[in-house]
């Protein structure tokens, strides 16, 4: 009951922030009733689909500061976890999605148990190590089509398809996704304010402070990336359904990890909005730059030229990223 | 602070509101717009812009009248059965990402209300691409994607003119039994035993992973031995292991399926070797690249890899040589298996549109399953182009054919193409067995 | 019955031996302080007691109860809590959060936690700070929260590190006070590392001196501050040279 | 027989280039902890400048090495002073980001002027040569000529570690930065000294490495995966352990020609079809991910 209770309860956050979230949240949802180009709904979709991402990564990532650049495996298990189950037995989404994170979270505790004696850019480098050994292993496994991947058939099933998730319009994958996200606020909402929160926030200050206040640090951790697991693993189950073909190099691709990652530090790692922020700044930026400057000619490259600017500027001078920022100047206007 | 989190606010809605400004442009009676979507940036981009110089060079010929080709759409200006409208060409670049792909075609779809779509190049984008294009009912021509499974898969809206890589690995293996029977120009019949053993060598991405399970297919069904098939990583940094397990096969003929950088470091590393088959054979895409050849000059000459479009075909054919000659004009460059094949997917949809007389997707499903192109309006070297409407392979064209080229130094001491497969139109004596390094 | 025992426990780092046979007893409700000069293997004590570097040899009994390999956080949980010398508070935690974390040691529900903390901040007299970074904070706030933050797990036995080092004398006089509150009032047993000799001699019952890892004195505080061995070690290098002799310290 | 022989000379000379491109890893990362996700960007920058500096001028790409040494020291200097001093102030996180976004930024630099075709050298004494000298053992000229220098630059750069007054206080700034500092070492310049070093030895390997691969601009980040295996395998902070970590992962990149010389020598047809050489770098990976979990040091090494 508290658990809902303080899911529900942002009263903690300024009033202006509660406006700002408010307003832009009731802006998603009549989104879809103005006129749109569907350039700009695949857009939003991409841009809360690495909201949720980002949210799954924060967890792990921001509040316990353990930076994770193999999310992409645990998208790469939900997406082929939810085509596999389609295609080959019919299995609806909504229950292969759960399967596919049960699968990821017993994935991410075979190795997040040995992986977690690591700290530092050793836990960083480890991780993006075990995507592509899966990476490797799916690309030879002819059970889920090796290299070739899988597809789910448009012509199969009868959109709106509620059941299986397939649709032909963007805007029915929108306001599935958009209540993933608001479940994912909520989720986040909770999570930061839970004792695990409390504990995960402790071992990011300091692992030994964390140990002699009774938080098993190892356990701890362990648990939090089985929680950013199966966030990033039904994101992935959606992918396979909205996508409908997936594919080792396209779904277990290292770019995808780094995205993740990159974006939640960019909007502030360790908070509740950095995520979103920040993948409502690349989401974007990355599609329309691409389409006003990358698309001409000669001009190869420049829209993730200026993309990797912002990172290093970020980076170099505000590591905690855009929500950084504006906590700097709060702190500041209130001592 | 305000002002702060008020920019931050203002950021925050711009970019939702971003997707409220909409490009509608109103459907403009005298032009007919196709979206082309091709890797124009990222790894493949030097094969993107020959795609598209290709595919902007049919659309000129068939917006103006130039009697003197002799293909249908070279004598109206645009398209006669709709009024003349003109084709209009709108570009996306899906940088070889399969969900970029998906979007850009329901871009192209529902925001430039396109009236079908030419692309993708590679096979995993066109199918993402071509299943978008399927749920919305809008008509899809493929050029260029050689997987065999775009057209087993029963889609009503797609249509292929380029053979794929199922007949281009029967080509090889009718080579191979050609050999045996003495079919080959310049070549006395070669005992079977002498070419029997077999390897293979792919990278493990969705394309060359389809071509190794081909070959182990056909080798077979034709009776060959595969002493190895193996799959490495493309980009790969070294290939040295690779080569050293296909040498220790003592394979007499070793097939590859590679990139262009792979390509190179397969060759350089057979050569370093001192690996010395009997036949080496490329399945196109690396070993058909000018980098290829100019990378690694006459220690080439020998080696065979299958194409849709040689600069010999010039010669062969008429019509070939002059489109090659405005061609050349645009870019400065021959056609390749990329441009050629792009140009003949846009001549195929003028064609199409052309029978249709109509926008209306129905009108150019029907087009599309009845067309018939004769051989000679072609550029590439098929019997013409004609879609399956039956049966598992749906919208495949059935009179394209593959080429097997083989290089070979020609009089002026460069290292060229020679034709060697389809017997019938072969330009050379092929080399055999491969001289060595 | 002796409430912590340590027996004969010794750690190397290496080759190197921190802390060298040192044994010694706490009874129930006792306020021992620990001294010793800088590397006398203090804080290397308090790490082994608390679980955070396994020991060489020797065992460790809390309550009744053999603590020797168990980890850090299950000697935390059996009622064993402990502050750190060096404090580095980079984190995005503020006050009120961070006792909250002490707290949760103890409950799942963050209201209860939520309560929990904030009795405690008022009862150390720091809740107008409660919603401030703690690295925003001056030191001797600093302090109280990290003291605040061990008390909040409901500790039996409090390890104190150095709670007094950086603080001038009103602030060592008011952390005085809190050690005495938190001893007397509530109960818990305290030892302290501290090299604040005012803060040590007059509230401890009994003092343990440390030098090079090894235990060289034990006993009241008047009387460990007449032993020639610790004047020598310790005290004869420093409190001697800034009071000018020991009768001034007995006051 | 020869099959055996010749995978592990193979895996010798081939461990020996990786070495080679790791050993600037060695000392940004080992050495200094300094992480760089650039690692191979810079690699790729060598490479261009060797190729481009060999075909500009019609130089043999031999002389360009030294052309490549002095672009990659400046290279790893302007990225110290432009960039890497600002991340070393923030949290490790930075560190990471910052450097990913440095690669992010050279590659897509190098793809801008560049394009994103395979360049290769046509001409060159190294190109395209190589000796049989029997008993399955073929040597390629480009790779004994990178094994070459990587055992001379290990040399070097051990002795310029452990002999040198400039090694020591290296080796003391990424000991104790601040305690380096207090005894009078310029930290700074130590670290941007680290970064000159290992950009330089980067930049060398890949102008001669280009005598025999090819190069575009996405070439970088699998040389990077491979370089971080090197460095974790061989010890933080060891020399020496590099270069021995290298010939390791060299043996391992050859382990399909160990498998076929099992598969002929027993005639076991169940190990043809094990498609080994699909997995080449995955074991990379795994011994990395063994490494780091069960010897944190390292082989070699000694700094966590």
């Amino acid at each position: 009951m508290e658990a809902v209770r303080n899911a529900l309860d942002f009263s903690d956050f300024p009033r202006l922030d509660l406006i700002v979230a408010g307003s832009v949240g009731i802006a998603f949802i009549i989104f879809p009733l103005f006129p749109h180009s569907s350039f700009a709904m695949s857009t939003m979709i991409q841009f809360l689909m690495f909201s949720l991402y980002g949210m799954g990564w924060n967890t792990i990532g921001g509040y316990g500061g353990q930076v994770d650049l193999g999310k992409a495996q645990y998208v790469g298990i939900g997406a082929y976890t939810t085509a596999v189950m389609l295609i080959l037995w019919d299995v609806p989404f909504w229950v292969s999605m759960p399967i596919g994170m049960f699968f990821s979270v017993v994935w991410s505790f075979i190795i997040g148990y040995p992986l977690f004696r690591l700290k530092g850019h050793y836990f960083a480098i480890a991780t993006i190590a075990t995507s592509l050994v899966l990476k490797d292993i799916f690309e030879v496994w002819d059970f889920v089509g090796a290299a070739r991947g899988l597809e789910i058939s448009p012509i199969k099933y009868h959109p709106p398809d509620f059941l299986r998730l397939i649709f032909k319009e963007d805007v029915y994958y929108f306001y599935v996704i958009l209540g993933f996200f608001f479940i994912g606020i909520l989720y986040m909402n909770w999570f930061r304010k839970s004792r695990l929160g409390f504990q995960l926030r402790s071992i990011k200050d300091n692992e030994d402070v964390a140990r002699s206040l009774g938080i098993n640090v190892h356990w701890a951790k362990v648990k939090t990336y089985a929680i950013a697991t199966a966030f990033v693993s039904m994101v992935g189950s959606f992918h396979a359904c909205y996508i409908k073909s997936i594919e080792p190099e396209d779904t277990m691709s290292l770019d995808i990890s780094i995205l993740i990652a990159l974006m939640a530090m960019l909007g502030g790692a360790g908070s509740l909005w950095g995520p979103i922020i920040g993948a409502g700044i690349l989401i974007p930026l990355k599609s329309y730059l691409k389409e006003w400057l990358g698309a001409q000619a000669g001009m190869v490259g420049i829209d993730l030229i200026l993309y990797a600017l912002i990172i290093m500027v970020i980076s170099a001078f505000e590591p905690r990223g855009v929500w950084g920022i504006v906590e700097k100047i709060r702190r500041r206007k209130r001592s | 602070m305000k002002s702060v989190l008020r920019t931050g606010m203002v950021v925050l809605s711009v970019l939702a509101i971003i997707g409220f400004i909409v490009p509608s442009n109103a459907l403009a009676v005298e032009e007919i717009k196709i979206g082309v979507i091709y890797p124009l940036t990222g790894g493949a981009a030097a094969a993107g812009r020959e795609l598209r110089a290709g595919a902007e060079l049919a659309a000129k010929i068939a917006n103006n009248v130039m009697a003197d080709l002799p293909m249908t759409m070279a004598q109206n200006k645009g398209v006669k059965s709709l009024g003349g409208a003109r084709i209009k060409l709108i570009f996306k670049d899906h940088e070889g990402n399969p969900t970029l792909g998906a979007d850009l075609a329901k871009k192209l779809i529902l925001d430039d209300k396109v009236d079908g779509i030419l692309g993708c190049y590679f096979s995993s984008v066109s199918k993402t691409v071509s299943a978008v294009c399927e749920q919305h009912g809008i008509p899809m021509i493929n050029g260029s994607s050689t997987s065999p499974a775009l057209t087993q898969r029963g889609f009503k809206w797609f249509w292929r003119t380029t053979p794929h890589d199922k007949w281009f690995t029967k080509d090889l293996f009718e080579l191979l039994v050609g050999l045996t029977k003495g079919k080959v120009q310049g070549v006395k019949a070669v005992p079977k035993k002498e070419i029997i053993n077999l390897a293979s060598a792919c990278e493990k991405t969705e394309w060359g992973s389809h071509v190794s399970g081909l070959i182990k297919e056909f080798a077979k069904e034709y009776d060959f031995k595969l002493k190895k098939s193996l799959l490495y990583a493309a980009k790969s940094a070294d290939l040295s292991s690779e080569v050293r397990s296909l040498k220790a096969s003592r394979a007499d003929v070793m097939l590859f399926a590679s990139y262009t950088s792979d390509a190179i470091l397969m060759v350089k590393t057979l050569k370093a070797q001192k690996a010395h088959p009997k036949i080496i054979w490329g399945q196109d895409a690396g070993f058909e690249k000018p980098e290829f050849r100019s990378t690694l000059g006459d220690s080439i000459s020998g080696i065979l890899t299958r194409t849709v479009f040689l600069p010999k075909v010039v010669e062969i054919k008429k019509l070939a040589g002059q489109v090659n000659k405005l061609y050349k004009e645009k870019t400065g460059n021959d056609l390749g298996g990329a441009s050629a094949r792009a140009f003949t997917g846009l001549q195929t949809w003028v064609a199409v549109l052309e029978k249709a007389g109509s926008t209306k997707p129905a009108d150019i499903q029907a087009a599309a399953n009845a067309l018939y192109i004769p051989g000679k309006e072609l550029v590439v070297p098929w019997q013409g182009i004609k879609f399956s409407t039956s049966g598992d392979e749906l919208g495949q064209n059935v009179l394209g054919s593959g080429l097997i080229g083989q290089y070979q130094k020609g009089k002026d001491g460069k290292i060229g193409l020679e034709i060697v497969y389809p017997f019938d139109v072969s330009s050379a004596d092929m080399i055999f067995p491969f001289a060595g390094f | 019955m002796a409430f912590l025992e340590v027996h004969n426990l010794t750690k190397d780092f290496g080759g190197l031996r921190a802390n060298s046979n040192i044994t010694f007893s706490m009874k129930r409700g006792e306020l021992i302080g620990l001294i010793g000069p800088n590397g006398a293997g203090k804080t290397t004590l308090f790490n082994c007691i608390s679980g955070l570097h396994p020991v060489t040899s020797g065992q460790i009994i809390f309550d009744a109860e053999e603590i020797t390999k168990l980890k850090a956080h299950e000697v935390a949980q059996r009622g064993l809590a402990r502050t750190f010398q060096v404090y580095v508070a980079a984190g995005d935690l503020t006050v009120i959060e961070n006792v909250m974390v002490g707290c949760f040691m103890r409950t799942h529900l963050r209201s209860r936690a939520k309560a929990h903390a904030s009795e405690i901040l008022k009862d150390l007299s720091i809740d107008d700070t409660a919603d401030y970074l703690v690295s925003e904070l001056p030191v001797a706030a600093q302090k109280r929260v990290t003291m605040a933050t061990a008390i909040a797990s409901d500790p039996k036995l409090l390890l104190l590190d150095e709670v007094a080092a950086g603080l001038n004398p009103n602030e060592i006089d008011e952390i005085m006070a809190s050690i005495e509150h938190v001893h007397e009032d509530m109960g818990i047993t305290v030892m302290l590392i501290e090299h604040v000799m005012e803060l040590v001699m007059k509230i401890s019952h009994r003092i343990i001196v440390l030098d090079y890892g090894e235990k060289i004195a034990e006993g009241d505080p008047e009387t460990i501050s007449k032993d020639p061995r610790v004047i020598k070690a310790y005290l004869g290098e420093r409190y001697v040279r800034e009071h000018g002799g020991m009768e001034e310290s007995k006051e | 027989m020869d099959i055996l022989v010749g995978s592990l000379f193979a895996g010798l000379l081939i461990g020996m280039v990786l070495a080679l491109v790791a050993l600037g890893l060695t000392i940004i990362w080992g050495v200094m902890d300094i992480v760089n996700f650039a690692h191979g960007e810079f690699l790729m920058i060598g490479m261009y400048t060797g190729l481009l500096t060999a075909q500009g001028l019609g130089i043999d790409p031999l002389f360009t090495l030294p052309v490549a040494g002095v672009v990659g020291f400046l290279l790893g200097i302007i990225c110290y002073f432009g960039f890497v001093k600002f991340l070393l102030r923030g949290p490790m996180v930075a560190q990471l980001l910052g450097t990913f976004g440095l690669m992010l930024f050279l590659r897509n630099l190098a793809l801008l002027i560049f394009g994103s075709e395979d360049r290769a050298l046509h001409h060159g004494i190294l190109v395209g040569k190589s000796f049989d000298i029997g008993m399955g053992i073929i040597v390629p000229a480009t790779k004994l000529a990178c094994a070459g220098l990587s055992v001379a630059a290990f040399v070097a750069v051990w002795l310029m570690m452990h002999r040198t007054k400039m090694g020591k206080a290296l080796t003391a700034t990424s000991l104790n930065a601040q305690g380096a500092r207090y005894m009078g070492i310029p930290t700074e310049r130590m670290n941007a000294l680290a970064w000159g070093i290992g950009g330089a030895t980067v930049t060398i390997a890949g102008a001669l490495i280009v005598n025999f691969w090819s190069v575009n601009p996405f070439i970088g980040l699998l040389f990077t995966m491979i370089a971080f295996a090197i460095v974790a395998l061989g010890g933080f902070g060891s020399v020496p352990g590099a270069f021995f970590a290298g010939l390791v992962v060299g043996m391992i990149t050859e382990l399909p020609g160990f498998w076929d010389f099992f598969t002929y020598t027993f005639e076991a047809d169940w190990m043809v079809d094990i498609p080994m050489t699909s997995f080449k770098y995955m074991w990379v990976y795994v011994a990395y991910f063994a490494i780091m979990v069960l010897r944190p040091r390292g082989l070699f090494g000694w700094k966590q």
